[in-house]
């Protein structure tokens, strides 16, 4: 029970760490955007359209961005004490912006990270057993395909064969899971592969790595003497004793794909975050970029979280050091 | 007695790739295995008897080759044989107990799992049944609270204690040939008993064929059948146990029958074996090449002082799980007087390691003080500790997992010289301390890997040693070491605590050697200090039942055979 | 010499060719280049490969090969000078984060979150208001933005290798700091390092094309690779060639750095040297 | 019938009607909203809410006469609703893109429910063209009165699509509204505007048949799209690409040297470089053909002369040119490549310039504060009226704006901009318009490079959309009301 406590002290510390974080995260945003050229009224108002100077004094007043950044600012940090994330610049509630966001965020992330793990970790493994081979050489070639490949290449040429040549899939956009299930994960597809694919090449890289450093350990010796088939060896024990610069590497990805999509969603049309942030950063909403970014930071802290929680679990020997 | 043939070895050659050379490091090795009984392979240290059995296994190392000679298993050559034939031979009919059980366990699982899969990999027994099997086999090699260890990670657990889950999982599906690779090296002699009764056993109940690698020639004597010779490589004769040692033919085994140190009386230098002017092999007890007359033991100011010295640890299965606490070092009390050598013996996991690593401040103590020439560690900060530990050494049990895989020798044993003394005089240094401890100089530019267990222990005893330091604690330090070897690196100790007043703190299971070195011993059980005192005292005058109880299991070869001696 | 086992594989020795031609080129690109990398020809635009321009032009006429050699020199600079700032400073936190004093180590982890989270689009924003675009400062931003990945790759690393006893070791010796970490624990996490680094410097290459739309980055007319990669998108239905040059280089010189990359890793591993 | 899917540039910031924040918002608009006219698809003045209309001699006095209309919610369309709308426009405090044009309304008189009576303070025969636009839609005087304050609230119009929903960041889905006032209009059940940020995505989902219909096609896929099989382009000459000029300094406070700029890039340069060869040159003023102000004589006063551009610069003092930073963004890769054409094509005459590419909204404040040497303009009249031209050339008392050349002030082209705006003859307002013209080209405060195709692009089997000729491209969001999709 003592140690479920400890446990949950430890969970609780970071968590408690994790609101000073966003804070500061908060502050250097709300402080940067307003060193930042472009002025977030003239975009509302549409910057072709001449607005008056009292339309745009108005504006600003309705808006409260003409008092002074302090005010501005305790009163943001107010309201998101409270959750309230704000009032986007064009009147909707920021958190409404968020919601409809972050989940299909969510959704591509995973999906790409999946399709990632499942291509990578076997193709570094691959490369591991043959170290010094053709096949190593071949899946080296290939993982740096992946990685040096722009996601747009990559994508348009999906796109361009499996959407438009042949018709199997849909080229863009997202199909809300009420309207059509099979619609939705058909859409989820092409980004996914996009996306992981690119990953899978870093992850494959890192898992041959440091499937290599382990597999010069003498445990596995004394694994094979035990008559332990090679798959079992590979997959129970030199992956898990090899997975924490994976899982690390997997976490990072994990996290960029949080606001770091926006190619991807582009080109797909999936109207995740990225294309949020990016957007209400072009039209200097700042609500709203402020918003976008505490909630890829929370998320990124959650996943960074989760992965040193993965860390103890995988090696009791960390679980000591910082017990 | 004798059954028909299991494993036999033919000719078998084996080379090593070093930086585009080969270097051989075995020759033409032939060896027959027979049902039922144990063969002895005793050999110096670095000879190729572990590289021997690996091949036995198909487990050569990636730069080892097998340049000729076959392995024959059941009339299947295993050099040649494909991998799923060998992964049903392994663990099941043929199964190896490693040197370094610390390295030979997956550190990220717990033993218990690790030996459950051991179990199920070849037997359909279901997780419980082979949890139960499990249990019992740790009963069986004497393990306390096997449920305790089931849950423990290896790191968690003590050097004889990972040693018998090797054994454990070694013997776990009654295997018709045991490799037992210096199987009870960091297990105190009752244990060692047991684990060698428990191999007895397997031979007599299912026939299996044992093939023991040990230095430990009382070990030989006790259980061995037949005992295989090898040197550098080459094996020099192969006889029945009795033979062996009443008419050893091979000048080398005779030398090596001469060396043990329960021939010698306590306290003196030891023989060692080597080529003398003509090329012969032979047992010599060379004088130390020093002047300085043996140390007096009494009347010396004390250097070490442990006072209530004591540490828990917390074992936790998972992060969730609930903790269990483990008293290793409870309320210790110590005193060692300047220039001389406590024995610290006791059961295996008594707690010998933790109090080695609490004097040297690597684990904080719960409550306790240990005092060095007055001066209170356990208050230090972290750079007057730094210093203090210039005068401190700590020989690991586990000699392997505290050499940095990524450093050459060289660099190795010169790291005191480099963290203390800016790297003045290294290259002087290590090539005489390579010396020393019987390495050959171009032992000093490859990596600990290329080592066998015994080279790596002594790489271990140079680095300790660089810098003479006063205090040096031996934990298990010549555990893997032939008498040979084992005699030259005590003579050296001898010598040097001579010329330069070291102080030893030497723990270790071989009752021969605690009782060759040591001034005055302890004795430990479950973390206590059970009984302390002069050494002639407690060997001949224990007080304690424990300690009579581990007397008395010492293999006794000396004594039995006086006509050895002679040789 | 050691390393001279390296270089009797071929694959790494064509891999060093192809690293030394780019660094030469980057010296003499506009020498070599046969037009003038900024030349606009109306009449010829998003032309294929011809006897005059081998690799065919762009979307304003220009040589694709000569702006492909000019633009090599910008590309190896950010690539080089990023991933140098990223993984030094990225690793130096990461072995501080992990084996530092804990409270130091959880604030630099923490801070490291920090920087994570930070979107690399603000930073680049914050940068061109602060800034002369340009190399220089196009790298130090895409450094920053790769510093915490290093971190965290090394933060992990060191926590292993903190479990093992060479450390202890190392500390029963009483070596500073100093010592453990540039004996101990950076030769034991520098296979993942080598690694992150290769993956780095492809990163910062198209990441320097992903920033120049935010007008960070080489100023056009000025060519670099990225954002040669990053225009051709835009024409990839009309001379799919245009994209192709420019990423088979990249793919080409990550090729190399990663073979490279692994060979080094390899070689750093003392148990695959001889096996 | 059916569902038309809609591929949309840019999610609209706001459907407030009276801001202007794009093509995007004013296509949505015009699907819900109607104006008392608006420009029909023919590019002249349809009358919509209002059956007809009178303008007076003296061009102050506006009368509408209102047909029967319901708005969504149900209620009729009514005098008070239009005075409400427009008091909102009018409101000093408001946020009315018009309110500067529409200012001269003095008073909404309201006889009674079916009327309604402007009074300008000020002749204008513009007004009209202002009253057509997006942002001077009629919107319930009730729901004003509620929701004028709140940006949020569903937008009731009485137009031929009712507000469905917005899933933000995705999509904005309107219905059918049954009780519009033309027969069987519309044909439509529904619209989805889905939005693509990006060209070439949207682009692609057009092809693959995700939507039926995208606007802003890029230039580069014009032709294959027009090509089809399976699309369509609907194309007209909108926008106008030029450079607009800092004249508050030198060097571009002289008219020769901007004189000299307009000789010196070779249109075709721009044209085929940034616009992939489609669009048409401008050598004179960005007036389109058919538009009052429209010279087939001053067409050309430009022509691609080094020589001439050479010796202008001379004249200003220039001989060995100059250095000078050039504002556009890399946002939009026409504006970026415009700029480096124009790099070019100067470097010729001896101007070296320095590009300064930021973001979009970076670039608007710069032009905003006219902190910029000269800068790349892409832009169009509002209105069809050649009142659009005072927005660019007028001086007065507000001397930087988006769209203008900062600190440029011309007597001369004030007067003739506030007469022709209150001539009511045709004939002596062409008069008018023909001596600005002249001015206009002489001091060159803006300098026209060339006529942007500005094209949609649908699938086989939509019919009905339209893509209202000239500056009306952006408002072609009006024939919604007539499409229709096959299948
Ligand atoms: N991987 C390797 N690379 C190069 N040489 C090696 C390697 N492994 C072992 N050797 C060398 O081979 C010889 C035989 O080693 P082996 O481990 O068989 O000795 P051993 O008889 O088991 O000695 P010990 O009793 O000390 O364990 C040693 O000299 C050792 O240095
Ligand atoms: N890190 C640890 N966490 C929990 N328990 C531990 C840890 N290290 C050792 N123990 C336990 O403490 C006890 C003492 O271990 P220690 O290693 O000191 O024994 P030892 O006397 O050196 O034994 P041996 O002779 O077998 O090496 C053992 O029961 C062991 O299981
Ligand atoms: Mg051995
Ligand atoms: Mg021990």
């Amino acid at each position: 029970m003592q140690n479920i406590g400890a446990f949950g002290f430890a969970i609780g510390s970071r968590l408690v760490t994790a609101i000073v974080q966003l804070w500061v995260i908060a502050t250097l945003v709300f402080s940067l955007m307003y060193i930042m050229p472009g002025d977030p009224v003239l975009m509302l108002l549409g910057p072709d359209s001449n607005p008056t100077p009292e339309a745009i004094a108005a504006t600003r007043a309705q808006l409260g961005l003409d008092q002074p950044v302090l005010s501005q600012y305790v009163k943001w940090l107010g309201g998101a004490m409270q959750g309230n994330l704000g009032t986007s610049l064009d009147g909707y509630p920021v958190a409404q912006y968020i919601g409809n966001g972050v989940f299909k965020t969510l959704e591509l992330a995973f999906a790409a990270i999946l399709v990632a793990s499942l291509i990578g970790v076997p193709l570094g493994i691959a490369a591991a057993l043959n170290r010094g081979r053709f096949l190593d050489g071949l899946l080296t070639s290939v993982a740096t395909l992946g990685i040096s490949v722009p996601v747009y290449i990559l994508g348009s040429l999906l796109i361009l064969g499996l959407s438009l040549k042949l018709g199997w899939l849909p080229a863009s956009g997202y199909t809300n899971m009420s309207r059509s299930v099979a619609m939705h994960f058909e859409k989820l597809i092409l980004p996914a592969i996009t996306l992981g694919f690119g990953l899978a090449a870093s992850i494959a890289r890192m898992t041959r790595s440091s499937m290599l450093e382990i597999l010069g350990k003498d445990f596995v010796r004394s694994l094979r003497a035990r008559g332990m088939s090679e798959r079992r060896i590979v997959w129970r024990h030199v992956l898990r004793n090899a997975a924490i610069p994976i899982v690390t590497i997997i976490g990072l990805q994990l996290g960029n794909l949080m606001g770091g999509t926006v190619l991807v969603e582009a080109l797909f049309n999936w109207p995740g975050l990225s294309t949020l942030l990016v957007t209400a950063v072009s039209n200097r909403n700042y609500p709203l970029v402020q918003g976008a970014i505490l909630t890829i930071a929370a998320l990124f802290i959650l996943i960074n979280l989760c992965v040193d929680l993965f860390y103890t679990l995988l090696d009791p020997r960390i679980r000591r050091k910082r017990a | 007695m004798a059954g028909h043939d299991v494993l036999k070895i033919e000719d078998l050659s084996i080379s090593f790739r070093t930086e585009g050379t080969l270097r051989s490091a075995i020759r033409n090795a032939s060896l027959t295995l027979r049902s039922g009984e144990i063969l002895g392979l005793v050999g110096e240290s670095g000879s190729g008897k572990t590289i021997l059995s690996l091949a036995a296994m198909g487990l050569l190392p990636p730069n080892a080759m097998v340049t000729g000679g076959r392995v024959m298993f059941e009339g299947t050559d295993l050099l040649r044989a494909g991998a799923s034939a060998l992964r049903r031979l392994r663990g099941k009919r043929i199964s190896m107990i490693f040197q370094d059980p610390m390295a030979s366990l997956d550190p990220i699982f717990t033993c218990g799992d690790q030996i459950v899969e051991a179990i199920l990999l070849h037997e359909k027994l279901g997780r419980r049944g082979a949890t139960a099997r499990a249990l019992a086999l740790l009963e069986k090699v004497r393990m306390p609270d096997p449920p305790r260890i089931m849950g423990s990670y290896p790191h968690e657990l003590s050097g004889g204690q990972c040693q018998r889950v090797m054994i454990a999982m070694a013997v776990a599906c009654n295997p018709d040939v045991i490799i037992a690779d210096e199987p009870t090296t960091a297990l105190d002699v009752t244990v060692q008993k047991q684990v060698l009764t428990l191999l007895r056993e397997l031979n007599a109940e299912i026939g299996a064929a044992v093939l023991l690698i040990t230095h430990d020639l009382g070990v030989i004597h006790e259980v061995a059948d037949r005992v295989a010779v090898i040197y550098h490589g080459d094996m020099m004769e192969e006889a029945r146990t009795a033979q062996i040692f009443s008419a050893p033919k091979s000048a080398y085994t005779r030398a090596l029958i001469a060396s043990m140190p329960s021939m010698s009386p306590p306290r003196t230098r030891l023989p060692v074996i080597e080529r003398d002017a003509k090329g012969e092999i032979v047992s010599v007890v060379k004088p130390s090449a020093t002047v300085r007359a043996a140390p007096a033991v009494t009347g010396g100011a004390t250097l070490l002082e442990l006072r209530g010295l004591t540490k828990t640890y917390t074992l936790q299965a998972t992060p969730l799980s609930a903790g269990r606490e483990v008293r290793a070092v409870d309320d210790v009390s110590l005193a060692i007087p300047a220039r001389s050598t406590l024995g610290l013996v006791g059961e295996s996991g008594c707690g010998k390691s933790t109090l080695s690593r609490l004097v040297m401040r690597l684990i904080e103590p719960d409550s306790g003080d240990i005092l060095i020439e007055g001066q209170n560690l356990a208050g230090l900060d972290v750079a007057a500790m730094r210093q203090a530990r210039r005068d401190m050494a700590l020989v690991f049990q586990n000699p392997y997992g505290s050499l940095n895989p990524r450093e050459t020798v060289r660099d190795l044993i010169a790291a005191p010289v480099d963290i203390h003394r800016g790297g003045k005089d290294r290259d002087a240094i290590v090539a005489r301390l390579l010396d020393a401890v019987g390495l050959p100089k171009e032992a000093a530019g490859k990596y600990p890997h290329e080592f066998s267990g015994g080279q790596r222990q002594r790489i271990v005893i140079a680095r300790a040693l660089a810098l003479q330091p006063r205090l040096v604690i031996c934990d298990e330090a010549v555990s893997a070491l032939d008498v040979s070897v084992q005699a030259q690196v005590l003579n050296l100790l001898h010598d040097l605590q001579a010329e330069f007043d070291l102080t030893y703190l030497f723990i270790s299971h071989d009752m021969s050697v605690v009782r060759h070195v040591s001034d005055s011993i302890a004795v430990m059980q479950k973390g206590r200090i059970v009984e302390s005192g002069p050494a002639e005292e407690v060997f001949e005058r224990p007080r304690n039942p424990y300690t009579r109880t581990l007397l008395d299991a010492v293999p006794q070869v000396g004594t039995m055979q006086p006509a050895a001696a002679e040789a | 010499m050691r390393l001279s086992g390296l270089l009797r594989r071929p694959l790494v020795l064509a891999s060093l060719c192809v690293i030394f031609g780019i660094v030469v080129v980057a010296m003499i690109g506009p020498w070599i280049a046969p037009w003038d990398p900024l030349a606009l020809d109306q009449n010829n635009v998003n032309q294929g490969s011809s006897s005059a321009h081998l690799l065919g032009t762009d979307e304003f006429g220009r040589d694709i090969l000569s702006r492909l050699l000019v633009g090599i020199r910008p590309t190896v600079v950010v690539a080089l000078v990023s991933t140098t700032i990223a993984a030094l400073l990225g690793t130096a936190l990461g072995i501080v984060g992990g084996y530092g004093n804990r409270t130091v180590g959880f604030f630099i982890m923490r801070g490291v979150d920090i920087m994570l989270s930070f979107p690399a689009i603000l930073l680049a924003l914050l940068a061109v208001g602060f800034w002369q675009s340009g190399v220089l400062s196009l790298s130090i931003v895409i450094g920053i933005i790769f510093i915490p990945q290093f971190a965290r790759v090394a933060q992990s690393a060191t926590l292993q290798v903190l479990g093992q006893e060479f450390v202890e070791a190392e500390h029963a010796m009483g070596a500073r700091y100093t010592r453990v970490i540039f004996r101990a624990i950076l030769p034991n996490i520098l296979a993942p390092l080598v690694v992150q680094a290769t993956l780095t410097i492809a990163a910062a290459i198209l990441l320097e094309s992903g920033l120049s739309f935010l007008g960070l980055g080489i100023v056009p007319p000025e060519p670099s690779w990225g954002q040669m990669i990053g225009t051709a998108r835009g024409y990839m239905s009309q001379n799919p060639m245009y994209v192709v040059w420019p990423s088979l280089c990249l793919a080409m010189t990550v090729l190399a750095v990663n073979i490279l990359g692994d060979a080094l890793r390899d070689h750093l591993d003392p148990r695959l040297r001889n096996a | 019938e059916g569902s038309l899917w809609f591929g949309l540039s840019a999610e609209p910031s706001s459907l407030d009607t009276v801001v202007q924040p794009g093509t995007a918002a004013r296509t949505v608009k015009l699907a819900i909203h109607r104006g008392l006219v608006n420009y029909g698809i023919d590019g002249k003045i349809s009358p919509e809410l209002a059956e007809s209309y009178e303008i007076s001699e003296d061009a102050r006095t506006y009368t509408f006469h209102l047909r029967d209309a319901k708005f969504h919610d149900g209620s009729p369309v009514t005098a008070a609703d239009v005075k409400a709308t427009f008091e909102h426009i009018l409101d000093p405090n408001g946020k009315a893109a018009f309110r500067n044009e529409l200012s001269i309304i003095d008073a909404v008189e309201t006889p009674d429910d079916k009327t309604v009576v402007l009074k300008l303070s000020t002749p204008s025969v513009a007004l009209i063209g202002y009253l057509a636009l997006p942002e001077s839609v009629i919107v319930p005087a009730a729901w004003l009165a509620e929701n004028k304050d709140n940006p949020t609230a569903t937008p009731i119009g009485a137009g031929p699509f009712t507000f469905g929903e917005w899933t933000r960041g995705q999509e904005i889905v309107l219905e059918k509204f049954d009780d519009y006032y033309k027969e069987g209009k519309p044909a439509l059940d529904e619209i989805h505007f889905v939005f693509y940020g990006d060209e070439n995505t949207r682009v692609n989902a057009l092809k693959s048949g995700d939507v039926d219909i995208i606007d802003y096609v890029p230039a580069k896929d014009a032709e294959a799209l027009k090509a089809g099989p399976g699309t369509e382009l609907i194309s007209t000459y909108g926008p106008f690409m030029g450079l607009q000029f800092n004249t508050k300094f030198e060097p571009f406070s002289k008219p020769e040297v901007r004189q000299a700029i307009a000789y010196a890039v070779d249109r075709s340069a721009i044209i085929n470089t940034a616009f992939n060869g489609i669009g048409a040159p401008i050598w004179g003023l960005a007036i389109p053909e058919g538009y009052m102000g429209y010279s087939e004589a001053k067409k050309d006063y430009f022509s691609h002369d080094i020589e001439k551009a050479r010796e202008l610069m001379a004249k200003a003092g220039y001989p060995d040119g100059f250095e000078a930073r050039l504002l556009a963004s890399s946002q939009y890769s026409f504006h970026q490549n415009t700029a480096v054409a124009v790099q070019s094509e100067l470097a010729k005459i001896g101007i070296r310039l320095t590009l300064d590419l930021p973001d979009w909204a970076t670039r608007m404040s710069k032009a905003g504060n006219a902190d910029y040497d000269f800068a790349v303009l892409g832009s169009l009249g509002e209105i069809a009226d050649p009142d659009w031209l005072t927005n660019y050339y007028y001086g007065g008392d507000k001397l930087v704006r988006t769209n203008n050349s900062p600190y440029f002030d011309d007597p001369e082209i004030n007067g003739l901009l506030d007469k022709g705006r209150a001539t009511v003859d045709p004939v002596a307002r062409a008069e008018v318009y023909d001596q600005f013209v002249d001015r206009a080209l002489e001091l060159s405060p803006i300098v026209y490079f060339m006529w942007r195709q500005q094209d949609y692009a649908v699938r086989e089997g939509v019919t009905g959309f339209t893509n209202l000729p000239g500056f009306l491209t952006f408002q072609s969001g009006y024939s919604l009301e007539n499409t229709k999709v096959e299948d």
